[in-house]
């Protein structure tokens, strides 16, 4: 299972929770899974967020692997100027 | 009223267009003689990217009218290489990397040799005024006026 | 819009004269063709008088005063040494404006007939004490500077009247000029503030004094009392303070996009002891 | 893909300073921009747009115009794709877009386009924009952020708001992010001293010198033809296509050279419009942006309203760092409060922070990126208090930074664990150098700031393809906004083992490649760059295969080095070295073309941190501010071509000195700009500026074969706060709300 940590200002949709434990593999797994917990999350996740693993920060892809004790943050999707 | 037609020399040869009155010198050159090195930033005479030298004089090509050149000579970037040698100028902007768009280069080009014919010896103020109204958004000028101070001594040796 | 090429200023005359709709005279065209792009004001008659004999030409005068064309753009007049010598003041406020580029073409005449408030070789040309020959069907007369400028963008020439030239007097030997602004930028800006001090200094005692401000008032004017403050002195602190507080009081500034009326306020009494100073140096050099 | 194999650091090509491709061409004016293209048959397009900053449209009349001689076609917003439906948040982007470029029954902004005309000359085009008749119903507006956010503030969009949006705030607040971790009441309690300050700062624009122009050609048959100047062509033909009904493969966008974007080309204003006149006259249509056009209808940075709260212990330590941040970012959703929030205290590593950010709407054209979008701002809110802590507690400025500078492992403010990043080193530069010592006269100050933006992949297709003569050309579908065409070239060097001047790199059209993430966010030499070294990889794969079958021994007995196959392991020596051109010669023969190819998204993008020093003189009479001296110290990972490293970090500097000090977006109460052109909207001139020195730190990034980070954009994240800092110390009062213009000044000095 990855600890999977989410922003505050996620808190009002998974009942005060940072951090929930999702089955996964990679990105794509981790998406669907916090979706699943939380459909609530589903439409912020589909508007776009990136991921960080162990530091580094992932903007969209899915298939990047995930260890079991990676650490992991969902963050606001990175755009750029 | 129709369109004026207008003589003029540019780069030392001799050429004829029609232009409507209101056109201006800037149009002319791009649209009508296809010299499209003069660009315009703002079409106000605030950015100088539009600069020639026109019987002499350094102006911002936005603020003639086509009409008002008749019988007279325009100096453009198009015409600042002779033959396949590059202007020391342009030469050195390049190697100094003194250009990244390039947008505002032909008109601060045009205005720098303007300014060496006129003073050989330059300060570093006296270059950075006389550029005053030449914008450059990407560069912040250092390498722009390092590449002039540096081209103005290597002409001062050779002469 | 029609463009035409007189080649006297009888022929500008007649041409303005029969013109219908919106009429300007083209010199420098560094005002005109600014407003024709931004559609502020779209000319139905442009006259461009710059093929009229004369209009290029800077002429001094048996008795030292000065004749500049009505086309002679604010490079020519810097690079004029003589001329720069004499009316330091004047040939500055000129070449302020804008860009080298901008230097090339625009003219003293064009800066005045454009009508701003805040035009920058206006007030150095009151203060200097300039006058304008206006050429009309009526033949021409001289006018006063400071007579010249009726509200913020209007000027009080007639149809069918234009200038001809701008008249320096002839600088006397103690004499002085100079002018200054306030800008954001270090060039490229419309004056927020302008000031310009004409004085003559004998024995070290300002004798005579004439000062202009630009950009806090409706129209362009000398402003007495700031001059009646340093007639008589040395220019001393005591003076100096007098001096900028007669000429923030001559102030009626708006609030605009460049400046508020307090800033516009403070900085002409600040400028006009600046340019004072500049001009009792120059008198005395 | 992860990690690459091997990071090389002893380089023969990269590091150095070779010529730029495009240099002839852009000295001698030859080089075309987007206004610089012209065609057969051409028409003028002009658009008309509104004068009123929110108003419903009641009606369009354009018999006038249309009856003007030389008048071809008129478009409105029916003349554009009806699938795209409204929802809300950001993942409505292109029905934002769309809104955005043509109006439907509302104007949401001064300069919102309605209606556009295509006609046989410009001056026609624009004479003919005069006569179209529109009746509006003018409707109220709001400008500022804190006012939109207010009760009874003016609803720009019913239904914006997305998910994030915690219920009881106005509608107009779109997007909301927190984040945080500690807790910053505990860190206050043992702070020996807490500073609370407001910031403000107002719209700027990236201020490109090239206007937005392209010529567009599209057939009822549904092929297009797209010449533009943008940073991202593939966006442009993804998004053109979506709003005028095509498929995406129908239309190529070609990139001409872009003359300056900063962000704000990254999307499309006049493309779609050109594209549907061009439809309607089966005809080419050229449209060209009004300098006047560019700052009332693109897409200038969000304007913002800040508080800041920081507790710190006499030694230095920070104990808590606090920040509520409010962004307005026009009419649309978009405005990058989350990434302020982010950004915000990123440098420090702090057991207690919290941060909030809000995206807001307003009646001001939709905001796009500008340079390291929101971090800016941050930086000058947080820095001027971490600044007046120092001065408070008689603590050195970058001594402070030190103690509490975020390191590898450190626990960012924003969450995730820091790798390597450079902001020690880039503080350490700023503390030794001869700037941070030398000694200033009276009425002069001098400013310290650290910066940081991100940086990411994305979608990348390169292709390198062999001559028989030994060169190579190289396409990519990155837009060279910084000198990436000549970086590339470089790294291709450095891995082909064949000189820069033999390979060409050219930005290729959306017909040649895959798709390609727009050239922003520091992306280009980062992903691009590891994209090329790829290609140039796989090129060398299929060299060696060909040396392999040439000398009958296995593939893997073949190793390529300085630009030759060498046969090695056991039948080392048996062979002379091959070198590429002996390869590419007989190509034809032995297999066909030989073409490298790298197509993915590469992941492992590093972060960029700055530390610069300002010193700046006040004239206490007038409020004016004049820069004395600048150095930019910043963290490149590795500089693949150092002067072009050195341009990115003094024109990011020299971007922030305008913003500090003269550049705003002024809106009357009217709702309308005030200053839409380069008179009154002041960047800063050759003659405002010292020479901007530069030093190049190095800590390699792990995600890049060479270590490369992004560095486009972190160089204009200190500059805001390092001059307010400088203006603070040199007038002796601390400026709070930007830009600190002449009069801003002059009353904070009177009313102290």
């Amino acid at each position: 299972m990855v600890q999977v940590n989410l922003w505050a200002g996620l808190r009002r949709f998974t009942d005060g929770h940072d951090v929930i434990e999702v089955e996964a593999r990679n990105i794509g797994d981790i998406l669907k899974g916090v979706s699943k917990a939380y459909p609530a999350l589903k439409e912020i996740i589909d508007g776009g967020v990136s991921v960080s693993v162990d530091g580094r920060i992932i903007s969209s892809g899915v298939t990047e692997p995930v260890n079991q004790d990676s650490e992991v943050f969902l963050l606001q999707q990175l755009k750029g100027g | 009223m129709s369109n004026i037609h207008v003589n003029a020399t540019v780069n030392g040869d001799e050429v004829g267009f029609l232009c409507d009155p209101r056109e201006t010198l800037l149009d002319c050159l791009r649209d009508k003689l296809s010299l499209t090195g003069a660009k315009e930033g703002c079409g106000t005479g605030d950015c100088g990217a539009c600069s020639v030298k026109l019987s002499g004089r350094l102006v911002c090509s936005c603020l003639v009218l086509g009409a008002e050149v008749e019988g007279q000579e325009i100096e453009t970037i198009e015409g600042m290489s002779r033959d396949e040698n590059l202007h020391p100028l342009q030469e050195k902007f390049i190697e100094y990397a003194a250009l990244q768009c390039g947008i505002c280069t032909p008109g601060i080009l045009v205005a720098t040799k303007a300014l060496l014919e006129k003073n050989p010896d330059p300060t570093e103020t006296e270059v950075r005024y006389w550029l005053a109204g030449n914008l450059c958004r990407c560069t912040g000028y250092d390498k722009i006026i390092r590449a002039i101070l540096d081209t103005a001594a290597d002409m001062r040796e050779a002469s | 819009m029609q463009y035409y090429t007189p080649k006297s200023f009888s022929e500008a005359i007649e041409i303005s004269m029969e013109a219908k709709g919106i009429t300007r005279f083209l010199a420098g065209g560094t005002d005109v063709l600014v407003q024709l792009r931004a559609d502020i004001v779209t000319p139905d008659v442009l006259i461009d008088i710059k093929k009229i004999p004369e209009v290029g030409d800077i002429l001094q005068n048996s008795d030292g005063s000065w004749r500049i064309g009505a086309a002679v753009p604010g490079a020519q007049l810097n690079e004029h040494k003589d001329l720069k010598a004499q009316w330091p003041g004047v040939v500055e406020a000129m070449d302020l404006i804008g860009s080298t580029q901008v230097q090339g073409r625009a003219t003293l005449v064009g800066n005045l007939c454009n009508g701003s408030p805040a035009a920058d070789s206006v007030p150095a040309l009151i203060a200097a004490g300039a006058s304008v020959t206006v050429v009309s069907v009526n033949g021409s007369r001289e006018v006063l500077v400071e007579d010249i400028p009726h509200s913020p963008g209007k000027t009080v020439l007639e149809k069918g009247e234009l200038i001809s030239a701008v008249n320096l007097p002839a600088r006397n030997t103690n004499g002085g000029d100079a002018y200054l602004r306030l800008i954001p930028r270090t060039e490229m800006d419309i004056a927020v503030v302008g000031c310009a001090v004409n004085l003559s200094v004998k024995e070290g005692i300002v004798s005579d004094a004439r000062i202009s401000l630009g950009a806090v008032t409706a129209k362009v004017t000398l402003v007495k009392e700031a001059a009646d403050a340093i007639i008589g002195t040395t220019l001393d602190d005591k003076a100096l303070t007098a001096l900028s507080l007669a000429a923030s009081a001559a102030c009626k500034p708006i609030n605009d996009k460049r400046g508020t009326i307090e800033y516009r306020t403070h900085v002409a009494g600040v400028l006009a002891k600046r340019a004072a100073q500049i001009a009792y140096k120059r008198a005395r050099s | 893909m992860a990690l690459d194999d091997q990071n090389k650091s002893n380089f023969k090509f990269v590091g150095t300073r070779p010529k730029r491709p495009d240099g002839i061409d852009k000295v001698t004016g030859r080089a075309k921009f987007g206004a610089d293209s012209y065609a057969a048959g051409m028409l003028h397009g002009a658009i008309v747009r509104s004068p009123h900053a929110h108003a419903r449209i009641k009606s369009i009349d354009t018999s006038e115009a249309e009856a003007l001689k030389g008048v071809k076609a008129v478009v409105t917003r029916a003349d554009f794709s009806k699938d795209i439906k409204f929802t809300s948040g950001k993942d409505s982007e292109d029905w934002n877009v769309l809104e955005n470029v043509m109006a439907d029954d509302r104007v949401l902004y001064d300069g919102h386009a309605l209606a556009a005309i295509a006609a046989t000359s410009a001056l026609i085009a624009r004479d003919a924009v005069k006569l179209v008749k529109v009746e509006y119903e003018i409707l109220p507006h709001v400008t500022d952020v804190d006012e939109a956010m207010a009760v009874g503030a003016p609803v720009i969009r019913k239904g914006a708001p997305d998910k994030s949006v915690p219920p009881g705030l106005h509608e107009n607040v779109v997007s909301y992010y927190e984040s945080g971790h500690g807790d910053v009441e505990v860190g206050f309690q043992e702070a020996d001293l807490i500073i609370e300050n407001s910031f403000k700062t107002e719209a700027t624009h990236q201020g490109y010198i090239e206007p937005h122009a392209c010529l567009a050609s599209l057939g009822s048959d549904g092929k297009g033809e797209l010449w533009c100047t943008t940073q991202g062509h593939f966006k442009f033909q993804k998004v053109c296509a979506a709003l005028l009904g095509l498929e995406t493969s129908q239309l190529r966008v070609t990139a001409s050279e872009i003359g300056g974007g900063f962000g704000g080309k990254t999307t499309v204003f006049i493309e779609p419009v050109a594209l549907a006149l061009s439809r309607k006259t089966n005809r080419p249509v050229k449209i060209v942006m009004s300098r006047t056009e560019v700052f009332r209808a693109t897409g200038p940075t969000a304007s913002t309203s800040m508080d800041i709260k920081i507790g710190m212990k006499k030694d230095g330590t920070i104990t808590a760092g606090q920040g509520t941040f409010r962004l307005q970012g026009g009419a649309f959703p978009g405005a990058p409060g989350g990434m302020t929030a982010m950004c915000a205290f990123a440098p420090y590593a702090l057991k207690n922070v919290h941060q909030i950010g809000y995206s807001v709407m307003s009646n001001r054209p939709k905001q796009a990126a500008y340079r390291a979008p929101g971090s800016p701002m941050a930086a000058f809110a947080v820095e001027s208090v971490i600044d007046a802590l120092c001065k408070k507690l008689d603590l050195d400025p970058i001594e402070v930074r030190l103690k509490n500078a975020s390191r590898k492992g450190t626990k960012a403010s924003y969450g995730p664990t820091f790798e390597e990043i450079g902001l020690v080193e880039c503080l350490e530069a700023a503390k030794s150098h001869s700037h941070y010592k030398a000694p200033l006269k009276a009425g002069q100050g001098r400013g310290i700031s650290c910066g940081f933006w991100f940086n990411f992949g994305g979608e990348t297709a390169v292709s390198l393809a062999l001559s028989e003569d030994g060169t190579v050309q190289i396409s990519v579908g990155t837009p060279d906004i910084g000198g990436s065409r000549a970086s590339i070239a470089l790294m291709a060097a450095e891995e082909l083992g064949i000189p820069y001047d033999h390979i060409r790199c050219t930005v290729a059209d959306t017909a040649t490649l895959g798709y390609n993430e727009v050239s922003h966010g520091s992306r280009v030499t980062y992903a691009t760059g590891l994209a090329t070294i790829k290609a140039a990889r796989d090129a060398i794969r299929k060299l060696c295969k060909r040396a392999a079958e040439k000398w009958g021994i296995p593939e893997e007995a073949v190793k390529w080095e300085d630009g030759h196959a060498i046969p090695s392991g056991p039948n080392a020596g048996d062979f002379e070295p091959l070198s590429l051109k002996s390869i590419t010669e007989k190509m034809g023969k032995t297999g066909g073309p030989i073409v490298g190819h790298f197509e993915a998204t590469p992941e492992g993008a590093g972060v960029s941190f700055a530390t610069h020093i300002v010193d700046a003189e006040v004239d206490p009479e007038t409020g004016k501010t004049q820069i004395l001296r600048y150095t930019v110290i910043q963290d490149a990972g590795k500089a693949i071509h150092p002067s072009y490293v050195e341009g990115q970090f003094q024109g990011g500097a020299a971007q922030g000195i305008g913003w500090a000090l003269n550049e705003e977006y002024i809106y009357g109460s009217d709702g309308r700009l005030q200053n839409a052109g380069f008179l009154d909207y002041r960047i800063p001139l050759a003659s405002d500026l010292p020479m901007i020195d530069t030093v190049i730190v190095e800590v390699p990034n792990p995600g890049h074969p060479y270590g490369v980070r992004g560095v486009g954009e972190t160089s204009i994240c200190p500059p805001l706060a390092a001059i307010a800092n400088a203006v603070s110390q040199a007038a002796g009062v601390r400026l709070t709300e930007l830009p600190m213009s002449p009069p801003r000044i002059l009353a904070a000095l009177k009313a102290e």
